[in-house]
């Protein structure tokens, strides 16, 4: 699903990492580890080809661009929780129908704030919002930047199940967190300096 | 030689404040533009040996 | 050809070669400048029209060609640059912008100033002068968002689109100016006709057409040398240099 | 397509919740024009002279205290960014963004144009000439200025600065503008500004997307 050869990459001047080379395979999950400002973030985001100043090379060999769920949440705060996923099926290009839209609201525990706007919704409840992207579309990759921050515990177990789901369904996974990810499934794991 | 005396050449009948002023400010600007990037060129070099010195004592 | 174009684009080479033709450069520019100035102050024959403030021409002209080719050769810097993402071409465009403003900003006031004996009065909006104030304002945009943006990782591809931009809109703003200028004011003597010039005036001209070429082309190498040095201090060559310094 | 007809939905139903943003360029556009008479003085001859002059000027400022938050606001929610990543055309996102700009600040625009030449004892024929060309222009106006848009929407505090990036590409619309309404004032037919201001517009509709689209590539990369 990826190849990685000796990817690097500097910033201003510091050289946040250099020399990875890793792959993803479908059904695997790869979590990415390291401190703050170690170059969590940027890694994904030169992943996704949103950062282009990197060396080495990177091949994707997905029909569809990966989901991506980044710091910046991506849903807009004046427009309600129905219409932020409908915008997400917009962008991709997906045809998603509302029952399989009620059903992810339902599956995020938002039930009952369908029609209130983001702006009213507390922290993790915006990040649900967030994370409905994945429940509502089928891309075969998904990019995650520190999922879990604000999300309750019980938030914690119901997002474990959804990544069981779709590493069952072959689905790849990218994720950067500092929580141990408790799935019954290989998790390998990229600790950067 | 256009003109028969110094005194004609800088009155140069009646626009001589006009073209002096102008020519003046040419090279005003044009000087400029050679001054600059000197004074920036002397001020690089010398920080950026300072720079280089000062790694050299923190290694030693 | 290529070779030698991509071997152009590497700092190192360009550093060595601006290295070796910058001081006899720039001593020429000097030279045909000042040659120029003094042909066209002792020896051009006074106009029949304008008397000796002619003269003014001689420093105002050359600036104004030079103000708008070198937007043109800052957005075909700008192009080099989106294209073939050579860092040296971002570097040329970030110099030339500021050395671009001066000459435009010479040309405005040698213009105004030509303008009083003329006209009597120290602006007037002629179609030359009004473009070459809508290039100056083009110039600053650039310079004010590379200023902005100075920190930011993207702001070379920025200021090149910008110039880019700045450079599809030359000739429509020229024309429209051209045209506005021509609607206002029937066409009386202005800045934009080129009256036909005996020998002896427009020689002097081109002499220092080419003078101001050649300074342009020496301060925007010097600006870059500057620029190369800052950019490329870690590197061993630049410590080497500095060493020899 | 639909993801043309969606973003514009979607930006039109965002505005509409906050009304204060579209209004106030519409205030300030009707206090800029009423500032003049108080300026100049009240004598009709001398207004009708300057109207169009004023009328123009002061439409491109209102429209571009909009122009500064036209890419903003997506790009600090993330949604720029998840418009970069999906495959679908930044280009068609743009044509939209600029569509839904120009319905909530144009269009309003021409509808006060009326207002605005009751103030300046502007005629019949003057009134019919700016509008005529206030709709025709003010398209290339959100298309021009969402160049700067873009360009600036990284920056903290960008307002100002798109202001004197996009005000010289408005130069030459703004010429055949006011003179096609004083050509209209006195009388000569005013068909051949309409097609120079229509193939301005045309030509931004086809190239100042594709600025913008790159802007934006720069603007979301990092």
């Amino acid at each position: 699903m990826l190849q990685v050869q000796n990817a690097g990459c500097e910033r201003d001047g510091r050289p946040l990492f250099e020399g990875l080379s890793f792959s993803l395979a479908p059904g695997d999950l790869l979590q990415v580890v390291g401190g703050n400002g170690s170059g969590k973030s940027t890694l994904l985001r030169v992943l996704l080809g949103l950062y282009t100043d990197y060396q080495g090379d990177i091949e994707w060999s997905v029909d569809e661009a990966p989901l991506y769920l980044g710091h910046r949440l991506g849903i807009k705060q004046s427009l309600t929780v129905i219409e932020n996923l409908r915008w997400f099926g917009v962008l991709r290009d997906a045809q998603v129908d509302e029952v399989r839209i009620d059903e992810a609201v339902y599956k995020l525990g938002l039930a009952g704030f369908e029609d209130s706007l983001c702006a009213h919704l507390s922290e993790g409840q915006r990040k649900r919002v967030a994370l409905g992207q994945f429940l509502i579309m089928d891309n075969p990759c998904w990019v995650m930047d520190e999922p879990f921050s604000a999300i309750d515990a019980e938030g914690l177990s119901f997002l474990m199940a959804i990544l069981q789901d779709h590493l069952d369904v072959n689905g790849g996974i990218i994720i950067s967190t500092h929580q141990p990810i408790s799935i019954d499934r290989p998790v390998n794991t990229l600790a950067l300096q | 030689m256009k003109f028969e005396s110094l005194t004609a050449f800088f009155y140069m009948d009646g626009h001589g404040i006009y073209i002096w002023a102008a020519y003046g400010l040419t090279l005003v600007i044009l000087a400029a533009n050679v001054w600059f990037p000197l004074i920036a060129r002397r001020n690089i070099i010398r920080a950026e040996k300072s720079a280089v010195l000062k790694a050299m004592n923190r290694k030693l | 050809m290529l070779n030698w174009f991509h071997r152009l684009g590497s700092p190192k080479t360009f550093f060595e070669i601006s290295g070796r033709w910058q001081v006899p450069l720039l001593s020429l520019a000097v030279l045909m400048l000042a040659g120029g100035a003094a042909w066209a102050l002792l020896f051009v024959p006074p106009d029949y029209q304008q008397g000796n403030s002619v003269r003014i021409m001689y420093i105002h002209v050359p600036a104004a060609i030079l103000a708008q080719s070198g937007y043109v050769m800052m957005a075909g810097a700008a192009a080099v640059f989106l294209i073939w993402r050579i860092k040296l071409a971002d570097v040329a465009v970030k110099c030339v912008a500021p050395l671009g403003a001066s000459i435009t900003f010479l040309a405005l006031v040698t213009g105004a100033i030509w303008g009083k004996p003329t006209w009597g009065t120290w602006w007037v909006w002629d179609a030359r002068l009004t473009s070459t104030l809508v290039l100056f304002f083009l110039y600053i945009g650039v310079i004010a968002l590379r200023s902005a943006m100075d920190r930011q990782a993207g702001v070379g591809r920025a200021c090149a689109i910008l110039a880019l931009v700045g450079v599809v809109n030359l000739p429509v703003i020229k024309y429209s100016v051209d045209w506005w200028y021509s609607l206002h004011q029937p066409a009386s003597f202005s800045l934009t006709e080129k009256p036909s010039m005996p020998i002896e005036m427009w020689l002097p001209l081109l002499v220092m057409v080419i003078a101001y070429y050649l300074f342009f082309f020496s301060v925007w190498m010097m600006r870059i040398r500057n620029e190369i040095l800052v950019r490329e201090k870690n590197t061993d060559w630049v410590k080497q240099w500095l060493a020899v310094r | 397509m639909n993801l043309f007809i969606a973003s514009v939905r979607r930006d039109l139903l965002v505005h509409f919740r906050h009304p204060s943003e579209v209004l106030n360029p519409l205030v300030f556009f009707v206090v800029v024009i009423s500032l003049f008479p108080l300026g100049i003085g009240p004598e009709p001859g001398q207004l009708k002279a300057i109207a169009p002059g004023i009328v123009w000027v002061a439409a491109l400022l209102a429209t571009l205290m909009s122009m500064d938050s036209m890419f903003r606001s997506d790009f600090e929610d993330g949604s720029l960014e998840q418009i970069v990543l999906s495959e679908q055309s930044t280009f068609i996102f743009v044509l939209a963004k600029v569509v839904s700009h120009w319905l909530l600040s144009g269009l309003p625009l021409v509808l006060l144009m009326p207002l605005a030449a009751l103030l300046l004892f502007l005629d019949e024929a003057g009134v019919w000439a700016l509008t005529l060309s206030l709709l025709l222009v003010s398209p290339t106006l959100s298309l021009l200025g969402g160049i700067g848009a873009a360009l600036t929407v990284g920056l903290p505090r960008g307002g100002l600065l798109v202001t004197i990036l996009v005000m010289p590409l408005y130069v030459p619309v703004l010429v055949l503008a006011t003179a096609m309404v004083q050509a209209a004032e006195a009388g000569s037919d005013t068909i051949g500004y309409v097609y120079w201001l229509l193939a301005i517009l045309f030509g931004s509709m086809c190239l100042a997307p594709i600025a913008t689209a790159a802007a934006i590539n720069v603007a979301t990369d990092q």
